[in-house]
């Protein structure tokens, strides 16, 4: 069993337009650059895939990564958590003008959400959010006299992590706090497409070591020496 | 009928059903007779095997006193480990089971109903109940299929209209590998698909406690020798 | 911050009669035999604690361990999946005999039920279990076409767990399949004990590889040989 | 009045907070202001900080030059670690925030309500909505505090009968630190527990949105230097 994919422009090529795709991180740490920008360079050349779904904790910061897939157009709708960021203009600019869906959801939530996709649970509950305007239309529940509403799964067509070691079978470790959300993400999604920092032989990851074992994954391409989205905001990049 | 035929040992059974079986799937096998199922893997195939308390990729059995009884499977048994192997706790475990990313669970049973309702964890109220993870895995793989003996020990069939045993999942079966055929469930209904080659239909059908039905060709069963 | 405890007879010294007892293990695997056996040896000491509802996967095997307790008269109730094993007399002859009370859940539902409670989820929905027995009495709802029962958090007042290295401040890692329900009741109990194999300082394990952060952890006491349960089974081991 | 009286500073206010957090206990710190209680931890006393996005005991900022953008806090800061730390996933994280996990949330507030509920995440119906982990922190930990000017920059009360912001939480909140006071939710009311010695019960009634009650003594207010 082999799982790696000959390129970045192999890796996203099987999403398609209107699809959801859950990409990883938080703020910089995690997202997976390299690949967000194979698919806007797909997009550049084909005019697809657009009208996109994004399920990521922020909505892009800067000119690069998600940010950059919004100011290309390819973005209908995000599901997040925080839609702010040191240079959030280009998703502030679209919101505000009509032209970009936001579901926002609180953190905890998104990630729980995410885990019930990925866990066969279609509905749990939480305090998070009762008596609130973000709780408006949910199910509301008492247990033990305390109140909660009750939340959906969430689930993806794809998802776009970035992790540091793979191995050929899909096993992954993370670097540090760049694990965030691209564990659950790996659940939620129909297929989980990897940027892996070192890719190594089954074997080359300790069984103990292993966060997102590999039946949760689909393809894994190496980037061995990845961006990080917030060095190159800081550097000002654009992409294209 | 079945007594002048030589019917599928449980080996014969554990062989045809490691025969669908996908290169690089990732597969739970119940614990006792569905387990056998690892040792016939077609050449050239691997499958990667899921236990439910928190391996992926394990191995057979180690040899006689090279045991280490931290690394077991759901039976308790003594395993080893392939290489990309990866631990993790029961609450992910199941995780992976009941979000479906198994693709096929082979279990036994005591009865099988045509509507794809299994009841393989209760005989009734007597003795002490024990459920295990068989509630959970018939509704955590892409593919749930069975593996059993075609009728009792005493004769009565086991594949049949409604299940009279406490059911362990509801609608949950889609192919039945017997000692005698291989029958999907399709729409509320026995689709036969493979019967032994001297067993006539209405021998099988006189063994089967619903009707089986024939939209399609039904090959031989192959008989192989192991 | 250093939780570290004197002594086996310290650690299971606060847990009361009548008290939630989650105990780590699947079959011997990760099964904290020293620290049942600290508990078995103060009931028989001072007749405390009795009473107890003690939730494992199983309901013990031969003579050591759970089995020990439940024969010493120690537990009024099991929560498990499998009350079943190699020599499951202890318990089996009290269950028929009307003397302990079982509640039976399904594996993957009590694995999932320990999580909620650890993880503020007072209820759930999962497919396991609709339409069998186990779902008597259990809220029914349809989601998408598919039907779902609904399950409740399940906490305990001590857990008491097995790891293999732990550090002074409560961060664990575990020994292959030993780990199973451990991370999950360490979260869910009002108190979690920790026997470990090997105690180390606060840096003695990577922040990547740490299982369960010290935070769901109470207290912990070094057991440097631990026994397993299912060599002590095949000696034919009695308890005490 | 308060213009009379030098009330304390962002600062002096997080120092009081700071003084509230025992040692070993786990704790969060809201992003923005509420970071900066982690920089007056009593001698002898260190707490383990929770970040959001899955840190468990993390230490300061790095020398400038020295970070590393895999390693950061909720508020998008880098961050060092201390002996002792983990990393963990997002839905961890939120177990141990959501699972009462958390000895103290230390939170900034628009409004804060007698009734403890909050409002700190959303201005009104202007701009671009954004929560974060509010809502998560607010049922998160067994003591839920907020640190805040005890008046708006226009003068106007923040610790009021009723929230008139959209609500981050309901009756979630059991104590406040602000520039003034300390004060305790307690039965729906606010309980003051210390004050500037300079500042009269009256002037600080009459900058509070709601009812200051006195059921036991009132401390004064330490202003340190720092």
């Amino acid at each position: 069993m082999d799982k790696t994919l000959p390129s970045l422009a192999e890796a996203v090529a099987g999403i398609e337009d209107g699809a959801t795709v859950m990409i990883g991180g938080f703020g910089g740490s995690g997202a997976p650059i390299e690949l967000i920008h194979a698919l806007i360079d797909r997009y550049l050349a084909t005019g697809h895939p657009k009208g996109l779904t994004i399920v990521n904790n922020n909505a892009g910061n800067g000119h690069v990564g998600i940010a950059a897939m919004i100011e290309q157009g390819m973005v209908a709708k995000m599901i997040c958590s925080f839609p702010r960021s040191a240079d959030p203009r280009v998703f502030t600019e679209l919101y505000l003008s009509g032209k970009i869906e936001l579901e926002l959801v609180p953190q905890g939530t998104l990630a729980e959400r995410i885990r019930a996709g990925g866990a066969g649970i279609p509905a749990f509950y939480t305090p998070t959010g009762y008596g609130t305007e973000l709780a408006n239309g949910k199910p509301v529940e008492e247990f033990d006299g305390k109140h909660y509403i009750r939340e959906r799964w969430l689930k993806a067509d794809v998802a776009l992590i970035k992790a540091e070691i793979g191995d050929t079978m899909g096993n992954l470790t993370y670097r540090m706090a760049a694990r965030n959300f691209a564990p659950l993400m790996a659940t939620a999604a129909e297929r989980t497409i990897v940027q892996v920092t070192k890719l190594v032989a089954p074997g080359g990851i300790d069984p103990e070591a292993v966060i997102t074992p590999g039946l949760f994954v689909d393809g894994l391409v190496e980037v061995a020496t990845p961006a990080q989205e917030e060095a190159l905001n800081r550097a000002e990049a654009h992409h294209p | 009928m079945t007594d002048q035929i030589e019917k599928l040992t449980n080996a014969q059974i554990a062989w045809r059903a490691a025969q669908d079986i996908a290169d690089g799937a990732y597969v739970n096998l119940g614990i006792g007779f569905p387990e056998m199922v690892a040792k016939f893997q077609p050449e050239g195939r691997e499958a990667v095997f899921h236990t439910e308390n928190g391996v992926l990729g394990f191995g057979p059995a180690p040899a006689p006193g090279e045991e280490d009884w931290d690394l077991i499977n759901a039976g308790k048994k003594a395993i080893t480990l392939k290489p990309g192997a990866a631990f993790f706790h029961h609450a992910d475990s199941f995780a992976m089971v009941r979000g479906g990313h198994l693709d096929v669970a082979i279990l036994g049973a005591y009865e099988v109903a045509q509507t794809g309702d299994l009841a393989n964890w209760s005989t009734g109220p007597k003795g002490v109940p024990a459920v295990g993870g068989a509630m959970d895995l018939v509704h955590g793989a892409k593919r749930v299929a069975v593996i059993t003996e075609h009728v009792t020990k005493k004769g009565q069939p086991k594949l049949v209209e409604r299940c009279s045993l406490p059911l362990t999942g509801v609608g949950c079966v889609t192919r039945v590998y017997t000692s005698l055929a291989v029958v999907d469930i399709e729409d509320g209904r026995f689709v036969l698909r493979e019967k032994l080659a001297g067993l006539s239909f209405d021998d099988l059908q006189a063994q089967t406690g619903a009707e089986l039905h024939r939209p399609g060709p039904v090959a031989d069963l192959i008989v192989p020798e192991l």
